[in-house]
């Protein structure tokens, strides 16, 4: 008994991280450019199911996401299509190098980070990256995905793979529950209404996806009607969407796993004020830096969960009245 | 000097029969502790904590100045652990030397939890620095060692590496730093036990030769078993006086020691998920009963609770 | 002649990063726990001046700033007040560092970055900084300064130093004129009303203070009374402040020598959805690279300067009344 | 294979008097459109323009499997600059072999101008990737090494490093890298030339003993005078021969090579301002009149205005 091989914490069950690894996996099938570069951590970012399908494109660069980063727009240079894969907190040890060797050189590569926000839950806030979005957001030319559920997931990665240039997307550790069903689509840079609303609309991505979902039905009962959108493409994000839902519904809620400066919240307010200005309520990590817990147990703690949702739903239709 | 403890292995009564019992048993509660914390948890990095255990007791028990009355007076030698993954270890050893209540070094990982699933300064100050990100604790030391240096306190700096983390870019930067700066207050140890989270470091990103590397890089090198007291002590000793170099101790180890069925074997390094039979088994194999294991997670759901 | 020393460029005159090189020094003189970390450019971020007069303080870390970082949260640990300074595009091989060993740990660092956006001029866009206000604002914790002529920034650099607590601050590489006299005072958080004005109200940071505040000039011979405000501290973002030039103005802009994502124009659009929604027009470098050319080219090539600022002026301003 | 160019060090013809003396000139071209470009541009990086030039021109001249009709062919081998600095040198042996206008490298640093202040590969294509940030180029090359050996190209891939470069501790990442996977198809120069941009490589971060390093890294080691042509040429053939490891090449230099005045003067690491005196003074050194500063200053001017 004892010595059985250990329990894995998460590599098996739907999470998105395994989603994308499975899809990867596949969809390197025919597409026989695609490459993985790994920092010894393939168990964590679901790049196993990559390395076991196709152990000759998997490429091990050992504990240094520097030069990992910027061997990635090497190897795009000579024709392939690199994924490069770590925790988000460590693409943060290397944003200068995706910034240089990869956007700056417009080189078709694939940057994705498990592990991002609060749901990477007991490992602690070292290892929650709070700040991924906004940095890799600031950087020209990349485009910036979080995708809600592991069907979508799925289609994403597929669809980054079809693009072409530089991406940074973010999977995730924790199971999680499917939001879609078989026959949802995907398109990068289309934001996609979930369930329709008319008072308030909750704009969200990843994780937060569900919750806002939650937290309308919430809404409804106390007879509220909600917009859910889920802002899968943090960038470019769709303005023409964030600007109809301003115009429909009056007020906006932003609810992301990530600080609340300079993600999905930022984008949205930014594409606001340039287009139709309305009162938000952001719903993020309040600029203060996570902590070791069950991912749902920080959620509650942090305020992500789909109560603080729904309360911040409330206080921006207030201000839209006032 | 206000601080009571003494550099047992600058004396003679360093390499006592006694005294290596009682880091053999430090070292021991620290592995005990270790476990109880990842099982407690329901994830947590058992193979790293186990390799380094040995090290943390000698280092803990016999080297580094600090008085459990008074841990964080200034003139306290500091210890980083830079491999933050090993954090049950080092729990583990503060609550075999009384400086952390076993109850909270057991209650790992928990939400408002002092033993975070990386040790973090701002919840326990002994940590010196927060890590988990590899690299960066080694960096630490080495601006301690100069910002101690400078305000001419004669504390010295040590910090424990993983085999696997001196894979980062950071640590050979931090390695010609120490040496160029002449960091003679600073020892670096190695936890040399030949795996790192995939699978070993030859097939990962081979290390070889290793002490090679760090002699170019203007270090002393010692090579020892890293589970030997005192080998361990006896280095230590040689460390904190070798001229005007950084010193650097690669600690040949086994991953997992302690635990028979982990031993060398890559999967357990973790995060993992101990079942209540393998945590039995790992109590037996360390010579300690399963009264024990509920002993200590009783205690820490009392913290919990309390 | 020939033998003749060189001229190094922008070393001497009016230029931010020489503006903080002499005022770190002189504080220095009283504040005898302040050390400074440089990564081998010491000349060109205006510390020389520090290492003149406190050679025995002054740390050199070679070109390696990851490690040069870290370390300076490990001196700040020993009680000392470190300045660690490099050019903002090497700040940005280090936001990890920055993150977990200076703003987790909250470590009393300060980071100084000179040679920030299109400003650094013939280096090109490998060396022209557009994201790193955008990183660091992510960090939980972390101030973000960015001030606007050489006399603020004297006082800014004092006041970051009495300040106890991580700081990124934004220096500069060219000459800079000052917007301001001797009288003027500097306050972390607190924007500053250059110039009153109530049918817009120009936002700005940097460089672009004075560009903006020869918009205004430009606007005011078309009749349009523009207001400017100096927002050095970029986070905390003086939120009363923006909310007040909303209700009073209606109508913003927003000015930075940046990406437009992600930094000013971020923080004030995220000031306003939750305040006082309001048009407001982003003037930055739009998500692309810079590259070579002097200051003053650039910043007009890439639309930064007081023309484009009146311009994006006057599009607000008709968007509120639409 | 579709190119002409063939690699005279590989032949007996290698080392005739007649190719040293065309790489010498070609090294002195590069010099002088470099100077030119700098004095034109009001700034950049001269002494480690000049310090490189002898080995740009040798590896362009005789070793790259570059054809001008066709530089862009899937089967060259490919150069990286990594000390992006340099690139006025850069520009300069493009020149020198017809690989760019001299009109467009001497128009360095301007608005517009394919001669960017740091190579920049949508500009130039040649440059393979854009550098500028130290160690970055370093590693998009070993990225390079991997995918053409994974595709079956038998091109070879060139780095050349500044001293002060391999302080960042990505290059130690990368230099463990390349080793591990054994790519025999890399081989990196280093520009040895003492100084980097502050001062002397020995009074900002030491890097002796430099060759140990590399050796205890997994390469193969050759420390020769990078400015006798000879011997690089020499050594360039044995880096592409030397069995399943990378190769570096320590090349011995005097940064500032061939302008007196700047020799081994740390202040003209740059970015300096050149008065015309000290412009025709250089030309003088490098054996030209000032005629041809004036030529090609002109040339530079028709570039910006047709
Ligand atoms: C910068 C960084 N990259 C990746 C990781 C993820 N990680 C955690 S532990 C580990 C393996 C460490 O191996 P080693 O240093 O040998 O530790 P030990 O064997 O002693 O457990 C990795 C890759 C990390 N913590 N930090
Ligand atoms: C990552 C990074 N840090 C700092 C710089 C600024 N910088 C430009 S050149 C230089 C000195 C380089 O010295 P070396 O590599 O010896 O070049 P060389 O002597 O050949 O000019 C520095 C520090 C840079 N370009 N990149
Ligand atoms: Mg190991
Ligand atoms: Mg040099």
């Amino acid at each position: 008994m004892a010595n059985a091989a250990p329990q894995l914490i998460g590599t098996s069950g739907d999470s998105l991280r395994e989603a994308f690894g499975k899809a990867l996996a596949a969809a390197a099938q025919e597409k026989t450019n695609v490459v993985v570069l790994d920092a010894d951590i393939a168990g964590g970012t679901g790049v196993h199911h990559f390395r076991k399908a196709h152990p000759d494109r998997f490429f091990q660069f050992g504990i240094a996401e520097q030069n990992m980063m910027a061997a990635a727009g090497g190897m795009a240079a000579t024709g392939l299509v690199p994924v490069v894969t770590t925790f988000a907190v460590f693409c943060l040890r290397a944003v200068e190098q995706a910034r240089l060797s990869i956007a700056y050189t417009k080189r078709n590569v694939k940057i994705v980070a498990s592990h991002p926000g609060l749901d990477v839950g007991p490992d602690g806030g070292s290892a929650q990256s709070l700040e991924d979005m906004a940095a890799f957001r600031a950087i020209p030319g990349m485009t910036v995905i979080s995708p809600a559920d592991p069907t979508e997931m799925a289609l994403a990665t597929r669809a980054v793979l079809d693009f072409k240039g530089p991406v940074y997307m973010r999977t995730g550790r924790s199971p999680s529950e499917n939001v879609y069903g078989p026959d949802h689509r995907f398109e990068i840079g289309k934001g996609h209404v979930l369930r329709d609303g008319s008072d308030v609309t909750l704009i969200a991505c990843g994780v937060e996806v569900a919750r806002a979902r939650d937290a309308a039905i919430l809404l409804e009962a106390e007879g509220i009607s909600a917009r859910v959108v889920n802002m899968a493409t943090i960038k470019p994000i769709d303005v023409a969407l964030v600007a109809r839902c301003a115009r429909e519904t009056g007020a906006i809620v932003t609810a992301e796993d990530h600080n609340i400066y300079g993600g999905l919240g930022s984008a949205v307010a930014e594409a606001l004020a340039q287009t139709h200005p309305c009162p938000v309520e952001f719903v993020g990590v309040n600029d203060v830096f996570g902590e070791s817990g069950e991912p749902q147990e920080l959620a509650e703690h942090f305020r992500l969960t789909a109560p603080f949702i729904a309360a911040a739903a409330r206080r921006a239709m207030a201000r839209k009245r006032a | 000097m206000a601080l009571a403890a003494t550099k047992f292995a600058s004396t003679p009564e360093a390499f006592s029969p006694a005294l290596i019992a009682r880091i053999a048993e430090r070292a021991r509660d620290t592995r005990a502790v270790a476990i109880a914390g990842i099982f407690h948890a329901g994830s947590g990095h058992p193979g790293g904590s186990l390799s380094c255990a040995d090290i943390l007791a000698t280092l803990y028990a016999a080297e580094l100045n600090i008085d459990a009355a008074n841990p964080m007076d200034a003139a306290r030698d500091r210890f980083i652990l830079s491999k933050g993954h090993a954090a049950p270890a080092l729990y583990g050893i503060w609550a075999a030397m009384g400086l952390m209540k076993q109850s909270e070094a057991v209650r790992l990982r928990k939400l408002g939890s002092r033993a975070q699933g990386h040790p973090h300064v701002l919840d326990m100050p002994l940590a010196e620095t927060s890590t988990g990100s590899l690299g960066q604790g080694f960096s630490v030391a080495i601006g301690m060692a100069l910002g101690l240096r400078l305000q001419k306190n004669a504390a010295r700096v040590y910090a424990l590496l993983g085999d696997g983390e001196i894979q980062e870019g950071e640590v050979w930067e931090g390695a010609m730093c120490a040496a160029h700066h002449r960091l003679s207050n600073l020892c670096t140890i190695i936890d040399y036990n030949k795996l790192q989270s995939d699978d070993r470091n030859a097939n990962i990103m081979g290390l070889e030769p290793l002490a090679d590397k760090w002699r170019a890089f203007g270090w002393h090198v010692q090579e020892i078993d890293g589970h030997d007291i005192t080998a361990l002590l006896a280095a230590l000793k040689t460390a904190a006086d070798c001229g005007d170099q950084p010193s650097v101790i690669i600690a040949h180890t086994i991953k997992g020691k302690g635990v028979s069925y982990m031993e060398d074997v890559p999967q357990w390094h973790g995060s993992v998920k101990l079942t209540r039979a393998q945590a039995d088994d790992a109590f037996a194999a360390l010579g300690l009963p399963a009264t024990t294991l509920d002993a200590m997670l009783e205690g820490a759901m009392e913290v919990r609770h309390g």
